[in-house]
């Protein structure tokens, strides 16, 4: 066992594992400071839910072995026959070719945590108006639905993408494309927020998006370079490319809004940042600085104009899932397609397509039914007053601030006592 | 002159807005405020521990109006702030003897 | 010396330091907008002292020979006789069943921060009332005369503990069960806030307390993992199960919240989270993926019963230090004599036993001993004007926050000139 | 390659990127909330434009061979000739003495973020009142100009102040008196803030600014441990020092605050770390504990009487860049003359001094020309209407913070429907 | 009717509000303000600079109440929001035109 | 006695209160509010989408004043508030009945 690539990919885990809060406050900060808890709260609980099912069945339905190049079996299930002296083979080989072996724990561990923010990623664009206790359900069956299917298609030895040669080296398509299209389909059911389009809906807490921005950016090295589960020359052009695409999709979207808009702005900057971060995901590994360069401006100008079209087409994507994660994960898969130094042409220009277009076609529909099944049995939406009153009232029974004791800000009153309450029960609706 | 005071619910701002601004009236002033009343708060949860939050947000909203106005003023502030349901609020006139735009020194109904 | 070994400590010695800014904050989110500087104060402060103490002669007691299996000796003090050539062995073996060796001061540093974080984990019991220059006092002498001899009780080559062969891997007895059983020995002595009980004392912003968790959540991986001192297999089993029983744990108190009082709450999430990552700490890496399993979930769920004990039992821990890290230290520290895959079974269960026990003991009426003498003389608590004002006011002379100028929001004003001021000296008290 | 070695700088990497939006919002919680966004993106955007910067010249300018011991020359531009085969030296070596071999890619990802963040560091100093697009231009200006030379002088063979021997391990002469001097010539040519001295300017969130410092503080393990390009005693060392320094440096600002203003406060503790911080970056790889713990007091005491200084000496340096930075820097760069444990005397202090005061000299012309130069044609400064009705509105089009649909709190009203907008354009000062 | 407009210190709040209570007084509007006054502020460092904060939190309640019990009422706020320390803030009240009830559009004492 | 309101731009506060403290008045209540009129507000930008922002950050300064020195009050006050720009706000004064000192219970003019 390689201790090296073993260490890298578990640090690599431990930074992917803070880009799902830093998801939800990337999020949080958007959203009304009525319905912030509730943000957060959509993204956090996915750590809880989906790192459980991972280790139930979902690991095995992705990565141990092979049904008809879809999904993987049940040999697995609940880690069974795998040991910390077990291993896995990294992408990154010896002087004579060979894969080095890193931890299986290290492994599961590291995909466990792609497996968690895939869904969370769908949150924003249900923010403000759904149940919690179907988005929980939601989680559970898309992650196994639509997830380690997909997960099986693209990385697993056997999954026909994989095999087909489709690059997705850290998971533009089974993570970004995945959760922008099912994003999309959740939206035409549930439905717009009450006053879409014409209540304003400024975001409450930009330092607090800017805040997640950061841990994402952070976390995204860990999610890239660690895909390649070891170090080598490799890796390090993986966590430099996404530096630089980043970068250049920053100032590809502020150029965009200035022209536009006439503003360089805060969450112009930090949406540009993720819109690259987005783009290099699935591409990284295969380009060179003036690629990562290309993809990261490109990216950030499209996906600046891209969450424009909400408000003509009327899908009342509230985040800009689907503007930012859909688009700009096509647009990495896409372009890798030419731009990979090794591969790039117009045949891998199809393979891209068809892996693009093939995960948008069946999360769509997996989609669609999920959410249209728990509309119509527990309810996805919640009431039009639970929705005015905000959610985070109604389906976490908090209230995110309460600078009442601050200086010249007062009213800690008009709450009271806790005690009687302590040994009482009371029913909030959840 | 009378100063016209609304305690109203919150989102209803926009719609007092325009209907004061159908009627002529083109300036405002707004604090923010919470209300108790008949109207009951709601119970939150912090680790175990129920609390009751009884003081409900409303906003207030200040309208400094001319003498033959503001019986009308009132009207078109109730009916636009109105959902029927408790909560809804108050509104309520008192007597001004002085005004003043301070911009200008204008007094009275000029300074309006 | 082992470079990918040291390497990794190195790194999980960052991601431990994080910690303690971390756990500032998720306190500092707890409390109310005129204690929020004190609290995250008191994390810091820590950061500060114990650091120096730990070179000056915290490493020598804890790791250097062994005095009547009670504490170290004085032959490291100052870190004598260290250098950068120095190592120490690993847990980590190679081939031949030998340890690896580590740069002896990444070592030093490591354990310097699990020195730091313990007395940080106390100050969550005492919100809101302790006068700061007291807090510091109590810091400088709880870590010397309970934190340096418990940690050598259970970690050193000589600790009576460590040589009865408790499991302690991480830090469930020496670090959780000692700060929560000295939190609960300091609230006995400075008593219950004003108004506890009757006055609500609603967090003030649980985006912060999110932030907190996260950045804890993430340090937990150096934390536990780093514990090995290297990286092999186990090394990666301590990571995977250290999320696993964190995600546990916050299904288990969400659902108890649920059941109990109606409502999947963002504190409930975060604090289930953490009762977790305490629970999972001192046997994570001796258990199964089941074995996370069960202990994340029943110290949510117990934990998140604790936390209403002290509004029937009358003692005022203020942000349940006792509820989250007593009680789920000692929930670790035991199931892992039974679920241990190597050891368990009721002789490692009386093991465990006896090392919780023995410290609750010993810390319990040591930190009495502290906080009556520190309250006897310099005095302990803050006085009632000063509590009611504010700590952060009365403590720290400053405010936490101040959006006066935002738009909507603009006394700014009432706030005079730092001019005349910086030219001269005023008392305030801390 | 080595993979240890070469997986280290990538992680460490990482840790320093996260140091810029770590200084963003270190900055940005000490600013009024007027100011805040304008605040952080001053920071962010260094992120954008010095990355690509980097990779199109300025890594061969700083690292590529030599031209007259001044400036690297244009053999790398584009990073021309480097792939994820090509190396670089470590600073770590191996048994025989010879260094170990690094990924070039890791290295150049390493040193872009060291570019990055220094410019950044001197956006404090102009807080409140100066062109975002002027700042961007300056930005890109000061770091060709400024950095890229002084960074070859110092860490280029070839790069006279390099070959004459002076110790800048990590950059407290490149970055930190570099960043200093340069804040203070551009806040001589922009002038002061209206209402300096008069008007009251509290931070107007110190939680904030606290969880700057703690990213700040985490990532400079990477920035000060990984400057030795891979991993052993000596890196250990380094992590170590940091450590140590930076925790003296909070206990010495807050002595030194408590005797003279009577209050130990939290600004003051987060502003102690970072003194402590910048303070042992030339000098951590180089001294004994007690080196740090004494360069770490020095900094901390010096720098909080240094802040001090601009109400005396009237320049506005609004966020103290000058006192933490260019005093902290300085004071270790001279320090480290005397203590480094292998070459300490009086003739490595002239060195020392050399090297600190010729940047001073080359850096404050240089600076003042390129700010006066923007002055003088596209204006730096924002105008009088715009500085009082706050940057964050007029520079970026946006408000900070809306709490205005939480409890207690919500005038969401007077912001109108983003539809119509959405399809119109309208130009904002920026 | 009268408004009666109590400012007064924060944490009386809820004794204010039980005493009206007790006394059948069952609304109220809180604003939260500043007072400037006789009470000092206080000092705050902030990196070797001290400032004066000399505007004091206090919260401002407003009651609308019917001519005969205005007096009484008084008396009742003052008790309720006493605690003899200098800064304990003022009452006032002031003669009401017209008070309406947004709800259901009742005027005078049936608004209340 | 008055009550005068004063609602002006919030940087004008400081000179207001030491206008007004010249004067001899010694007590003021402040309340952050928000202000819609002539002024404009001002646009901006998230994500593509153009917000226009128009209700305009005010402070509302209430003052108790003796009847006999209300006038000359409001033009300290008017003066003191002037920036000559649209938006400086207006500033009124109403009729007082009763006016108490918590801490004392002292009424009328020794309440100030
Ligand atoms: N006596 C009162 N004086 C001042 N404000 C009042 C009074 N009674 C009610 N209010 C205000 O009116 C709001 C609505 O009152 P409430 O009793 O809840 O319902 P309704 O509007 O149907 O009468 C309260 O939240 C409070 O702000
Ligand atoms: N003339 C005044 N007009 C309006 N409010 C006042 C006036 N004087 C005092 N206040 C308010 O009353 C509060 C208390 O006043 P202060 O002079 O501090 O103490 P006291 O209540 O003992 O007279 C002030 O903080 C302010 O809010
Ligand atoms: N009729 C009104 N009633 C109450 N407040 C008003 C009224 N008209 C204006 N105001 C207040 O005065 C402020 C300034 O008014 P505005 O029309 O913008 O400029 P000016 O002061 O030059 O008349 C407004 O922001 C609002 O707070």
């Amino acid at each position: 066992m390689n201790g090296t690539d073993t260490g890298f990919v578990l640090i690599s885990a431990a930074l992917v594992m803070v880009m799902t809060p830093g998801l939800a406050l990337f999020y949080g900060g958007m959203v009304r400071a009525k319905s912030v808890l509730n943000m957060l709260m959509m993204s956090f609980i996915s750590l809880g839910i989906v790192s459980i099912l991972w280790v139930l069945f979902g690991y095995s339905l992705a990565f141990s072995g092979d049904v008809g190049h879809f999904i993987g079996n049940f040999d697995a299930i609940g880690l069974k026959g795998i040991d910390f002296t077990s291993t896995v083979d990294s992408f990154v080989t010896n002087a004579k070719g060979e894969p080095h072996k890193i931890a299986a724990f290290s492994f599961i561990l590291f995909q466990m945590l792609f497996a968690v923010i895939t869904p969370a990623l769908m949150s924003g664009a249900l923010a403000d108006r759904v149940k919690f206790s179907a988005w929980m359900v939601f989680v559970a069956l898309w992650v196994t639905l639509a997830y380690f299917p997909v997960a099986h298609w693209v990385w697993a030895p056997g999954g026909w993408l994989f095999d087909m040669g489709v690059i997705d080296f850290a998971g533009g398509t089974a993570v970004h494309i995945n959760a922008g299209i099912g994003a999309l389909a959740a939206v035409l059911v549930v439905g717009k927020r009450i006053g879409f389009k014409k209540d304003p809906m400024r975001p409450h807490s930009l330092p607090l998006v800017l805040i997640g921005t950061a841990l994402l950016w952070f976390g995204w090295f860990g999610f890239n370079a660690g895909s390649w589960l070891g170090v080598d020359g490799t890796t390090a052009r993986m966590a430099l490319n996404t530096q630089i695409a980043t970068a250049a999709a920053i100032i590809g979207w502020l150029i965009y809004e200035r022209i536009r808009h006439g503003a360089f702005t805060t969450l112009g900057a930090c949406s540009g940042a993720v819109a690259g971060l987005v783009a290099i995901t699935p591409s990284g590994g295969h380009v060179n600085a003036f690629g990562a360069i290309l993809i990261g401006v490109v990216a950030g100008v499209v996906c600046s104009w891209a969450v424009s079209l909400k408000y003509k087409l009327g899908y009342d994507d509230s985040l800009d899932v689907v503007g930012v994660h859909l688009v700009g994960g096509v647009i990495g898969t896409l372009m890798v397609g030419f731009l990979a130094t090794e591969a790039g042409g117009w045949d891998q220009f199809g393979k891209q397509a068809t892996g693009a277009f093939s995960v948008m076609g069946y999360t769509f529909v997996v989609t669609w039914i999920i959410a249209f099944a728990i509309q119509k049995t527990i309810g996805f939406r919640a009431s039009e007053e639970d929705e005015v009153t905000g959610v985070d009232q109604t389906q976490h029974a908090e209230t995110a601030y309460d600078f009442s004791s601050a200086a010249g800000s007062h009213i800690s009153s008009g709450v009271t006592s806790p005690v009687a309450a302590a040994t009482q029960s009371k029913k909030v609706e959840a | 002159m009378k100063l016209i005071t609304a305690v109203v619910k919150p989102h209803r701002l926009d719609e007092i807005k325009e209907a004061l601004q159908a009627f002529g009236v083109h300036g405002l002033t707004v604090t923010e405020a919470s209300g108790y009343g008949r109207q009951r708060g709601h119970t939150e949860v912090y680790r175990g521990a129920e609390y009751t939050v009884d003081l409900v947000p409303k906003i207030r909203i200040e309208v400094l109006a001319e003498d033959d106005d503001a019986e009308q003023l009132i009207d078109v502030i109730v009916k636009a702030a109105r959902t029927g349901k408790i909560g809804d609020g108050k509104v309520w006139s008192l007597p001004v003897e002085t005004a003043v735009r301070v911009r200008t020194g204008e007094r009275g109904p000029d300074a309006l």
